[in-house]
C-alpha cells in the first residue's frame, strides 16, 4: 500500500458555504523563537469544538479578519483535543498580524483541508522524522499521535534541526521526547553556539550519522525545501525506498479546496492533493517546481 | 423578446457604452449587437467571477466577531448573444468550481443565469475555436442558441431553462426546412472563417515530452512582458486572490479578484518562489491550459477566442508557440521517465 | 464656506518643523486643533503615496512640512522633497483634486509661531473649499 | 521606400552580429495579425532577415533591456532611444552593454483610431499605407483618405524629434514628424477647461473600467522596480482589489514614479484593455516636467535623473 492508494478516508469535512471562516478564540500563546509562535486555539462554537476532527498533517486556514489569510498546518496532534495548535513564523502580513495578538483575541479558521499523513501504512512500522527548524510543526502532531498509540508502531526515531539553539521550536516537547525511553532523540544545531552541548551539523549529515535502518521503517521529512531536497539522497543511501519516505510540501495558497490555482505542481493542487506526499509521488511530477 | 425577459432577468448584452466591450444591462433600445455581432473584449466569465466579488462581511460586536455571509440568491440574469466559444468556457471553468468542493458564489449565479447563445458570423483573425472541436457557430453550453439566417434568426433550444424561457413568446414560429439549410449554411460558412489552426492531438503528444526544455521555453518567453492581460481576459482563466478590506470601525469585507499566473507574486513564498523566473510562469500557462486541465477534467481549458492574441501589448502568441513545441526530442522527461 | 472642521493630515520633519511644532505647544501658542501629526525623520521621506493614502481614508488636507531649504538636517532631503511634491501638486490638480488639499511649508525649530501660522492658514483654506468626499463611492 | 531601410537594417544588424559588436538585436518582426509586430529578440544571425520597420512597430523595446546579458543591440524610435537613455541615467544599464540603432519613424498608427474612424475593426481592414502626408485606409471594397492627425497615435503627434539626441547608428535619416508639438496637447487643454470636480468625475468613470492587470506598468520601460509599490503589504498602501479608487492611486503615482523619465511613447495608452485615456496622463506630466524644470526625459544621458537632482533656489513660489 502506498499513499495514493489511502482514498480520503470518512473525516469532518466542512460543510456548507467553505469560504466563511469559523471563529476561534486564541487561549495561550507560546513563545518558540523570537520569530515564531505558537498559538493555542478553539473554536467560539460550542458544537463546533465538539465536533470538529482533524488528522495529523492536514492544515487550515487561519485570518486574521480584515487582513487577511494565511495556510498553516495543524500542529497539536487529534489525540489531544482540548485545543488546536499552530505554529506561526513571521514572515509577511498576516503572520505579522497573528504575532500581534495577544491571548484572547478571535481569529478566523477554515478546515481542515488536505490529506494526511498515512497512518494505516505507517502501523507495524518504525517511524524515521526528521525535521528543520519549523517544519517539525506537522511532524510534532504526528508524533504526539504515534505517542499516544505507542502500542500500533516500532521504534520511533526524530532527528531534529535547526539554524541556532535559538532557533529549536517546541523545546518543552523535546525535553519530554528526550526524557521518553521510546523515542531515540537526536537534536542538532547548524554551527557551533555558546552553552550547546549537542551536535553540530546540517540534518542531511546527521541523519547520515545516526543511520536510522530502513528496514520495516517509514521515514518523514519536513523542512525547508533545501533541507529536503539533501535529506532524501542521505536516506536513499541508507537504503530507504522512495515509497518509504514521505515529506509535506509547502506552496503559497489561498482557497485552500483546489480553485484558487496557485499551489499546483503540475495538474497536482498541493492544497486538495496534498500536503503529504512520498517521495515516489514527487519523483514521478512531471515538475521540479516543488 | 428581449423586452419580455428583461422583466424576469437583468438582461445584459454585449455592449461598448462603458468605453470597453463587454456584457451590460441591456437599455432596451440598442440593438447594434445584433447586426454586428463581434465577441467582447471582456469575456462573459466577469459575470460568474467578477473583477471583484464580496465573499462575505464581518463586525465587531461586543468585542466579538461576527461573519456576515453575503446573503440571498444572486439576481436572475440573462446573458444575450453568448459566443459559442465563450459559451465552452463557462461549461469547462463550470468542472473546477463544482470539483471535490462546490464553489457557493460562482455555482449559485451560474445556475441563476440563463445563456443565450449567439452564432458567430465574423470571427476575428485570431480566432481559432475550429481546432477546439467546435465552431463558431455550434451550440456549446448555452441555453438557446440563436442563427442570423438573413430576415430571421434561427432558435435552437438545447437545455430546459432553454425551453423555459421560450415558453409564449410571440413571434417564434416553426422553423422551415428551407431555413434549417439556411442556418447549415451560415453555419458553414462560419467554419470557414476560423482560418487559424493547431494541431491539439499532436500539441498534446509533444508536451508531455518537451516540459524541460528550458531553452525553448527560455525563446518563447523572452518577449512576455508578463502582464496579466492574456488571463484576465481569457475566457477560461479562473485563478482568484483573496483580500480583506478593514473599514476604521473594525468592520470589514473579504474579496476575491482575479489573479494571474504571469505575476511572479502569484506563487511566491516568504522562502522561494517556485516560478520566479518568467520562463516558468509562461510555461505553465500554456502547460495547464493544454496539458494539466485536460489531466484533471479530460478538456483543453481553451476555447480558440483568440482574446489573449488580440490583447497582448507584444502580439505573443499561444497558437505559434503550440505549433513550435519540439517534436518528440527526448527531454530530461522522458529520461526521467526511462529512470524511474 | 463650511462649517466642519477639517482633519489635516501633516507629515513633520522629525529636526525641524516637529520640533516647530513642540515649541509652538510649549509656548503654548494658540492655532487650530485640526491637525493628526505624522513625524518622519525628514521630508524627503514623504512619498506621493503617503499624500494619496491619507486623502483615501479620508484627510481633507495633507500638510508636508521641512526644514526651510538649505537647513535640512541631511542636507540635501527637502530639496528632493520640494521637487517630488511640486509635481505631486500639479499633477493631482489636473487630475481635478483642489490645489488646497496638498500643501507643502517649511518651518524651522524655533518657528512655534510660523508653525501656528501656517496650520492656521491650511485650515482656513481647508474650511473655505468642502470636505474630502473625493474618494467617496 | 520602406523595404530599402528594412534591407539596410538587416545588413547593418547582421554586420554587427557577425563583427560581435553585438551579442544580440532586439528589433521587430512581423505579427501574427493583420498591422501587428511582434518583439524579435534574438543571437542567431539568421533570424535578422524576420527584421521589420513599418508604421506598426508600437512596443517600446527598451523594456527588454534590463532582463538581456551582454551587449545589446536595439532598434529604437524616437521614444524608444529616450526611454533607452533614461534607463542608462538611472543606472539600469550600462551604456557600453546597449548598440542603439536609431530607426526611422513617421509616427506609428494608432489603430484604435483607426478603427473609431471607419467603424470596424483591424482585421476587417484590408490596407493601410502613407500616401505623402496622407493614410489611404483600404477596407469594405474602397480606399479612403486621412489625414495624419487622424491616424496618428497621439503620444506620436506630440513628438520632438530634436528629442531624439543619442544613438550608436541612424538608419535612414530623421524626417520632420507629420503634425507637431502642439497637436498633442490637444486633449490636455480640453481636459484643462472642466472643471476641477468634473474632472474628477471624468477620472473617476475611467478607471472605474480598470481591471489592474497592470499591463501598462509592465509595457513600461520606466517601470523597473523590482517590488512595486502595490505589491507592498507591510504597510499596504493600496488595496490589490478593483476598486475605482485605489486603481486612480495607483496609476496616478506610478505617473509620479515615472516622472522624468517617463518619454510619452504611449503604449501604457495602446495596450490598456480598459481603453483608459493614459496618454493625456503621461502627456501631462510631460508638460509640467518641462514647465517646472525645463527637463525632457532621456535626451542626455550624462544627466542626473530629474528626481535625484535639485536647484538650491526654485519651486518656492509653490510652496506655502
Amino acid at each position: 500500500m502506498t499513499i495514493s492508494d489511502i482514498s480520503h478516508r470518512k473525516r469532518y469535512l466542512p460543510e456548507g458555504n467553505v469560504y466563511l471562516p469559523h471563529i476561534a478564540v486564541i487561549e495561550k500563546i507560546i513563545y518558540e523563537t523570537p520569530n515564531v509562535k505558537t498559538f493555542h486555539f478553539n473554536f467560539k462554537d460550542e458544537k463546533l469544538k465538539e465536533e470538529f476532527t482533524f488528522e495529523s498533517g492536514q492544515f487550515g486556514e487561519y485570518s486574521v479578519l480584515g487582513i487577511g489569510e494565511a495556510t498553516f498546518c495543524i500542529s497539536s496532534s487529534p489525540t489531544r483535543r482540548d485545543n488546536l495548535e499552530c505554529t506561526v513564523a513571521r514572515v509577511g502580513k498576516v503572520t505579522n498580524a497573528l504575532h500581534r495578538l495577544g491571548e484572547g483575541a478571535e481569529i478566523g479558521f477554515r478546515g481542515p483541508f488536505g490529506n494526511s499523513f498515512p497512518l494505516d501504512y505507517m502501523a507495524g512500522k518504525n517511524l524515521v522524522l526528521v525535521a528543520g527548524g519549523i517544519g517539525l510543526a506537522p511532524l510534532r502532531s504526528l508524533i504526539w499521535n504515534a505517542l499516544d498509540n505507542r502500542a500500533q508502531y516500532g521504534s520511533i526515531d526524530i532527528i531534529y534541526g535547526a539554524r541556532t539553539p535559538g532557533d529549536l521550536c517546541f523545546k518543552y516537547d523535546l525535553e519530554s521526547w528526550e526524557k521518553d525511553s521510546s523515542v531515540n532523540m537526536t537534536t542538532t544545531v547548524d554551527r557551533e553556539a555558546p552553552d550547546w552541548q549537542g551536535n553540530v551539523g546540517f540534518v542531511p549529515a546527521i541523519t547520515e550519522k545516526v543511520a536510522p535502518s530502513a528496514k520495516n521503517a517509514v521515514a518523514i521529512v519536513c523542512g525547508p525545501p533545501i533541507m529536503i531536497r539533501f535529506t532524501f539522497p542521505v536516506l536513499e543511501k541508507l537504503g530507504f525506498t522512495p515509497a518509504q519516505m514521505i515529506t509535506t510540501l509547502e506552496k503559497r495558497m489561498k482557497c485552500g479546496i483546489g480553485k484558487c490555482g496557485r499551489c499546483n505542481i503540475g495538474d497536482i493542487y498541493v492544497c486538495r492533493d496534498g500536503p503529504v506526499f512520498s517521495y515516489e509521488q514527487i519523483r514521478n511530477f512531471s515538475s521540479d517546481e516543488y | 423578446m428581449l423586452e419580455k425577459w428583461q422583466k424576469e432577468f437583468a438582461v445584459f448584452v454585449p455592449s461598448k457604452a462603458s468605453g470597453v466591450s463587454q456584457m451590460e444591462v441591456w437599455d432596451g433600445q440598442d440593438t447594434a449587437f445584433l447586426d454586428r455581432n463581434r465577441n467582447t473584449a471582456v469575456p462573459p466569465k466577469a459575470k460568474f467571477l467578477p473583477g471583484m466579488e464580496k465573499m462575505f462581511g464581518f463586525r465587531k460586536e461586543e468585542g466579538s466577531y461576527v461573519v456576515e455571509p453575503t446573503d440571498g440568491e444572486p439576481p436572475k440574469q440573462l446573458l444575450f448573444g453568448i459566443h459559442p466559444c465563450d459559451a465552452r468556457a463557462i461549461g469547462i471553468i463550470d468542472m473546477v468550481f463544482k470539483d471535490a468542493y462546490d464553489d457557493k458564489y460562482y455555482l449559485s449565479r451560474r445556475e441563476n443565469t440563463v445563456l443565450v447563445g449567439m452564432a458567430c458570423t465574423s470571427p476575428y483573425d485570431s480566432c481559432f475555436c475550429t481546432s477546439l472541436g467546435f465552431g463558431p457557430a455550434d451550440a456549446t453550453d448555452v441555453d438557446i442558441m440563436l442563427i442570423d439566417i438573413g430576415d430571421a434568426l434561427l432558435i435552437e433550444e438545447v437545455t430546459e431553462k432553454g425551453r423555459g424561457i421560450l415558453a409564449g413568446a410571440k413571434g417564434v414560429i416553426e422553423a422551415t426546412e428551407k431555413d434549417e439549410k439556411e442556418a447549415a449554411a451560415a453555419r458553414e460558412s462560419a467554419n470557414a472563417k476560423v482560418s487559424r489552426k493547431i494541431d491539439t492531438a499532436e500539441i498534446s503528444r509533444r508536451l508531455p515530452l518537451v516540459f524541460n526544455d528550458r531553452e525553448f521555453w527560455e525563446e518563447v518567453s523572452a518577449k512576455c512582458v508578463s502582464c496579466g492581460i492574456c488571463t484576465f481576459l481569457c475566457p477560461t482563466c479562473y485563478c482568484f486572490d483573496i483580500n480583506d478590506e478593514m473599514l476604521q470601525d473594525g468592520s470589514g469585507a473579504r474579496y476575491r479578484n482575479w489573479d494571474c499566473c504571469s505575476f511572479a507574486i502569484y506563487t511566491r513564498m516568504p522562502a522561494e518562489n517556485p516560478r520566479e523566473e518568467k520562463w516558468r510562469r509562461v510555461r505553465q500557462k500554456v502547460y495547464h491550459k493544454y496539458l494539466f486541465y485536460p489531466e484533471l477534467f479530460n478538456v483543453i481549458a481553451c476555447t480558440g477566442c483568440g482574446r489573449c492574441i488580440r490583447q497582448c501589448p507584444v502580439n505573443w502568441d499561444i497558437t505559434q508557440t503550440l505549433s513550435k513545441l519540439p517534436a518528440g526530442s527526448p527531454g530530461k522527461a522522458e529520461e526521467k521517465q526511462k529512470a524511474s | 464656506m463650511n462649517n466642519s472642521e477639517p482633519k489635516i493630515v501633516a507629515f513633520c520633519c522629525n529636526w525641524c518643523s516637529y520640533a516647530g511644532a513642540d515649541l509652538a505647544g510649549t509656548s503654548r501658542m494658540q492655532y487650530p486643533s485640526n491637525l493628526r501629526i505624522i513625524r518622519v525623520m525628514c521630508s524627503g521621506r514623504v512619498n506621493p503615496v503617503f499624500v494619496l493614502k491619507a486623502l483615501r481614508v479620508g484627510a481633507d488636507g495633507v500638510l508636508v512640512l521641512g526644514c526651510h531649504p538649505g537647513d535640512c538636517h541631511y542636507l540635501t532631503g527637502n530639496y528632493h522633497t520640494r521637487r517630488r511634491l511640486s509635481i505631486t501638486m500639479k499633477f493631482m490638480e489636473y487630475m481635478g483634486i483642489e490645489p488646497e488639499r496638498i500643501q507643502v511649508s517649511w518651518c524651522s525649530a524655533s518657528e512655534g509661531s510660523r508653525f501656528a501660522e501656517v496650520v492656521t492658514e491650511v485650515t482656513a483654506d481647508l474650511k473655505r473649499i468642502s470636505p474630502n468626499r473625493l474618494f467617496n463611492d | 521606400m520602406t523595404r530599402e531601410i528594412e534591407k539596410k537594417l538587416r545588413d547593418t544588424v547582421r554586420e554587427l552580429l557577425e563583427k560581435e559588436t553585438i551579442d544580440r538585436i532586439v528589433g521587430y518582426e512581423a505579427g501574427s495579425l493583420k498591422f501587428s509586430t511582434t518583439p524579435l529578440i534574438t543571437s542567431n544571425k539568421a533570424d535578422v532577415d524576420r527584421l521589420v520597420i513599418n508604421p506598426f512597430t508600437h512596443s517600446n523595446l527598451s523594456v527588454f533591456l534590463r532582463d538581456l546579458c551582454g551587449k545589446v543591440g536595439i532598434v529604437a524610435k524616437g521614444c524608444d532611444a529616450r526611454s533607452t537613455i533614461s534607463l542608462i541615467q538611472d543606472r539600469q544599464i550600462a551604456r557600453k552593454d546597449v548598440f542603439i540603432i536609431g530607426a526611422p519613424c513617421d509616427g506609428v498608427i494608432d489603430l484604435a483610431k483607426v478603427e473609431k474612424l471607419i467603424g470596424l475593426d483591424r482585421d476587417e481592414i484590408d490596407d493601410i499605407v502613407w500616401q505623402g502626408e496622407k493614410a489611404a485606409i483600404t477596407f469594405a471594397g474602397s480606399t479612403q483618405k486621412f489625414s495624419a492627425k487622424e491616424v496618428l497615435a497621439d503620444s506620436c503627434l506630440g513628438c520632438d524629434p530634436s528629442d531624439f539626441k543619442e544613438c550608436d547608428m541612424l538608419i535612414g535619416e530623421i524626417e520632420p514628424i507629420v503634425g507637431g508639438k502642439e497637436l498633442g496637447q490637444d486633449r490636455i487643454r480640453e481636459m484643462e477647461a472642466m472643471a476641477p470636480a468634473q474632472r474628477w468625475e471624468f477620472w473617476k468613470k475611467e478607471f472605474s473600467r480598470c481591471i489592474r492587470c497592470y499591463g501598462c506598468r509592465q509595457v513600461c520601460p520606466a517601470c523597473f522596480c523590482d517590488r512595486c509599490f502595490v505589491e507592498e503589504t507591510e504597510p499596504r498602501w493600496i488595496s490589490p482589489l478593483p476598486k475605482w479608487q485605489d486603481n486612480l492611486i495607483f496609476q496616478v503615482v506610478r505617473m509620479m514614479h515615472v516622472a522624468g523619465r517617463c518619454t510619452n511613447c504611449g503604449e501604457c495608452e495602446r495596450i490598456c484593455p480598459a481603453n483608459i485615456p493614459l496618454g493625456s496622463l503621461t502627456k501631462k506630466m510631460e508638460e509640467i516636467v518641462d514647465e517646472l524644470f525645463q527637463y525632457r526625459a532621456g535626451t542626455d544621458k550624462d544627466a542626473p535623473p530629474l528626481m535625484a537632482a535639485y536647484q538650491p533656489d526654485e519651486l518656492e513660489d509653490l510652496m506655502r
